[in-house]
């Protein structure tokens, strides 16, 4: 699809959003955390919620039936928040299940066959051992032509970083340098997985030790901590385990309205002003393996669409299922030149107080990553972050302009959102 | 020779070619392009007349990783946190890129390995009778 | 979604349609299936393909996920057949995936971010053991609440069945002329799984226990055969092998295009003029047992936006996973009244030469049903019936106006479009 | 008496009353309408403020069938072909209807059995230790 340099022919805000908290909890279903996000988010609504106004549901899972033996989850979590009949579409596209099916949305908004829509995205991930997990997560690959070779999810993103650490020179300390970001923003909050800075994390290890009466570690710093292969294993050199996004259950809802429609359910709302979706080959099948090429494509049709600039962009939630793709998504979205962006982290560029902050969330790396959820939960920290209502992790000054960076597989699928907000 | 008459261009036939040792890729009839692994329509140029050819198995290494948490299949070869494998992609001398197991490089050593090792294919046999597959693996 | 009496903001129309051989094909993936399908349209485009014209590519599929351990098909299919970097986008309503794939792809093009648009489905079913199979249908059910009674797909379907007799007085074998009428069809249905009449069949079985010079069987006709518990043995009673649509692999294409641009392609183009999608309960929430309420509100859409009612439309691919489900179909779609449908193929009047041809491809009984390829299928049934090219299989006469009905788990989705032809 | 307090209205917590061999249902504190399977939501009024209620687990047969061809849990209990089961759906005296396997039931004589049958909860123990689970029947 060509960048079409013009806005949505009708226009679409964002008029509710909530989420449940993410990380591992053994005794609820992919529907029961779906209920947790749509009630929170409910409850949220400016003024207040009438079922009645819902047209249609679009629903992000990337692998219910993999990981939770349920296929058809669409009306089944549409049932559980009460709004059946209402058309109830599962979209999947793996980790960009979720970003695919806000641009559903938006569509089924665009299109005029509904007004208001509810868009949400789930996943049910800890309930299977990791191994399995590991399966699971490489069948958003290519089964037949890329997994045989051995390659896991972290295996592909290693290996991007590879061909990225020598095209550019970057280390694996410089990833590190995003993980301590990353966590640091996710100690602020309280959804998150890991709602702890590394030191905090480093604290209770050192706690834990104690009071088993273990030798205690001696890490001077969180760089020391970082580099410790005891406590940060290699997953897929050189990814780390802080390099990677973690195993996560959780949920997201967004509230879609027509833009004539918003003031029904809010005077707030959140314009969605640009929308882009590119799709790519296999990964030994690109040209160039330090970038991702759909990204890349659609960013500029968003950007086209919305008539603005990477550099209007205030605030952006990236893909950052491992550390090396918030580097990669920094570029790939025009923030930094190729080869520029991974030494932002360290930079503080891309803190919560430096000049272009990259995932106030804590991103998937702490905030988690229940992949279907993962788009939905992005538009949910920007839609508190233009509201001012991110809390302590609050970025300092107006945020007009956001962006959310959805990928599927190893940039398969990747989906770029711009939100807008005008008063 | 390799037989370039009849066979589809699925993965099932490519998987048949791997299991005679031979790495086979699909020649656009049309356009000229080569694809490894093949396909049934040319993305170059859309057509959908190719033939197979036969590659050298030479290439040099583009990209690669040495897998610590790895997919139960790898487990079942014994591999692991303490014994990790290493894969990753494989530019060939003909131009096409493909994913593959690497050997002749150590694991555990992942930082030493260079991207443009020269490395070549070979084949790796995997279960038996019905089940019995053949990977592709290139050796520096 | 209430009911819109008003068309589409933006006309759609299908420009082109093909599918693969539906069958048994261990040698092939999914994506395979794909690639056949594709290009049998391809090549039957009439004014050619540019494959720059296409915009976006929508996916129906069930679950490669259990079925082939892979997930994120979409962008591989879109690869496959040479459509990237085209947005590529996998929708999952259990068997419905196809029909609302279709539906996602009109609103694409009603959105104006699309003007063509590739819809396909594909299901690669029998790679798996059939106790395997009959748990991942059993996935579209609800895993929580309902399968863990025992029911399996065709379970469901069976105890709809009792619902039915019971309260209409049905036998089952009014339902056997569902599967001889539709097996009638499929005969004449080059691509179908059987392409065999019911007689054909037998003859088969009386030849191959003459060659191993075995007791020849007694039948005297196809009752006989269909009352034999050996040739038609019970799978949930009441519901035998011949009420059962088989498993497949198979995969059917669509090119869409907006009807301002349809002349591009073909000068005969099918307009899609009517859409509904609705959604329901598991099966035991429901007050009404003998019909789907999700496929009477879908109708009911369908109708009011293309200002046509039941009694108006020609012929139609209806749901036919198991014979009970075709014979609650024709109610639901107003063909018939409640109660009424269950004559209506030993009467004749839904066979081809009928009042109300139905599933004039042999339906899913025959043609076969790769779960998320039959929606898409239905459609290039309707597309070669409405331009006169389905061959031995043509219904007598014009075909101005058809529908296609596609049911997702046991009805928790339906989804129906009306086609039109104007010239 | 039940334990109406504090259980979320989840799969979990109902299977864990079907393991204390009870069938509870989700009672809506603001439109009274009980719900079976438990809800957290009321689909009546959208109310999210709801109490478990036991049922008397009596009701009357709403549909059923007696399986042949079986999924691979079944198979392992020895069901298959020649050794069908019965499922289907209650409806309780209560109101709301549920799936569950129906037992004192002759499977192979389905024709003969009448939809109305009155029939009264069981809980099947399936599974040992950790993987223990309690399914819902129904007695006739
Ligand atoms: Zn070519
Ligand atoms: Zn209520």
């Amino acid at each position: 699809m060509p960048p079409r340099a013009t806005p949505l022919p009708r226009g679409v805000a964002v008029v509710g959003a909530g989420m449940s908290q993410f990380g591992a909890f053994p005794d609820k279903s992919g529907r029961d955390l779906f209920v947790e996000a749509f009630l929170e988010m409910r409850r949220a609504l400016d003024k207040g919620f009438d079922p009645a106004s819902v047209d249609a549901v679009y629903v992000g899972n990337f692998s219910s039936d993999l990981f939770e033996g349920q296929a058809h989850t669409a009306p089944l979590v549409t049932d559980a928040v009460g709004l059946l009949p209402r058309p109830a579409t599962r979209v999947e596209d793996a980790c960009a299940s979720g970003g695919v099916a806000l641009r559903q949305g938006v569509m089924a908004i665009a299109s005029g066959l509904a007004d208001v829509v509810l868009v949400g995205g789930f996943e049910r991930m800890t309930k299977l051992p990791t191994a399995e997990v590991t399966d699971t997560l490489a069948a958003a690959g290519d089964t037949l032509f890329e997994t045989p070779a051995g390659f896991t999810f972290p295996g592909f993103y290693a290996a991007i970083a590879t061909a990225y650490m020598h095209r550019y020179g970057m280390t694996p300390e410089h990833l590190m340098h995003v993980a301590l970001k990353n966590h640091a923003n996710g100690a602020l909050n309280p959804k998150a997985q890991f709602n702890v800075t590394l030191a905090d994390w480093m604290r209770g290890r050192v706690e834990a030790a104690r009071k088993k009466g273990k030798p205690l570690p001696a890490w001077q710093s969180e760089m020391d901590f970082l580099h410790d292969d005891g406590a940060n294993p290699q997953i897929a050199w050189p990814l780390r385990l802080f390099d990677c996004s973690p195993i996560t259950d959780g949920a997201a809802c967004l509230l879609l309205a027509a833009a004539d429609r918003a003031g029904e359910f809010t005077d707030r709302p959140i314009h969605i002003i640009g929308s882009g979706q590119a799709s790519d080959a296999a990964l030994h099948d690109r040209d160039d393996l330090t970038s991702l090429g759909a990204a890349r494509l659609a960013a500029g049709q968003a950007y086209a669409m919305a008539g603005v600039t990477a550099r209007d962009i205030r605030i952006a939630e990236v893909h950052d299922c491992f550390t090396i793709a918030e580097v990669i998504a920094t570029e790939d979205l025009g923030f930094f030149e190729p080869g520029h962006g991974y030494g932002m982290a360290e930079d503080g560029v891309t803190a919560r107080a430096g000049a272009k902050p990259i995932n106030t969330s804590g991103g998937l790396k702490s905030k988690g990553h229940p992949v279907g959820a993962s788009g939905v939960a992005q538009a949910v920290e920007v839609w508190k972050q233009m509201r001012g209502e991110a809390g302590p992790r609050q970025v300092p000054g107006d945020v007009p302009l956001a962006l959310t960076h959805n990928v599927g597989g190893t940039g398969n699928t990747a989906v770029v959102h711009i939100f807008e907000r005008r008063n | 020779m390799p037989d370039t008459a009849s066979r589809p261009f699925t993965a099932a036939a490519f998987n048949q070619y791997l299991a005679e040792h031979q790495l086979m890729a699909a020649r656009c009839e049309t356009c000229g392009a080569l694809h490894l692994p093949p396909r049934a329509i040319c993305p170059r140029c859309h057509g959908d007349q190719l033939t197979w050819q036969a590659t050298s198995g030479r290439g040099r290494l583009a990209a690669f990783t040495a897998v610590s948490i790895v997919p139960t299949a790898l487990a079942a070869e014994g591999h692991g946190r303490d014994n990790p494998y290493l894969c990753g992609i494989v530019e060939l001398d003909e131009g096409p890129k493909i994913s593959a197991r690497l050997l002749g490089l150590d694991p555990r050593h992942a930082a030493a390995i260079q991207i443009g090792t020269p490395v070549q294919a070979e084949y790796l046999t995997r279960g038996e009778g019905d089940r019995q597959t053949t990977l592709l693996a290139f050796r520096a």
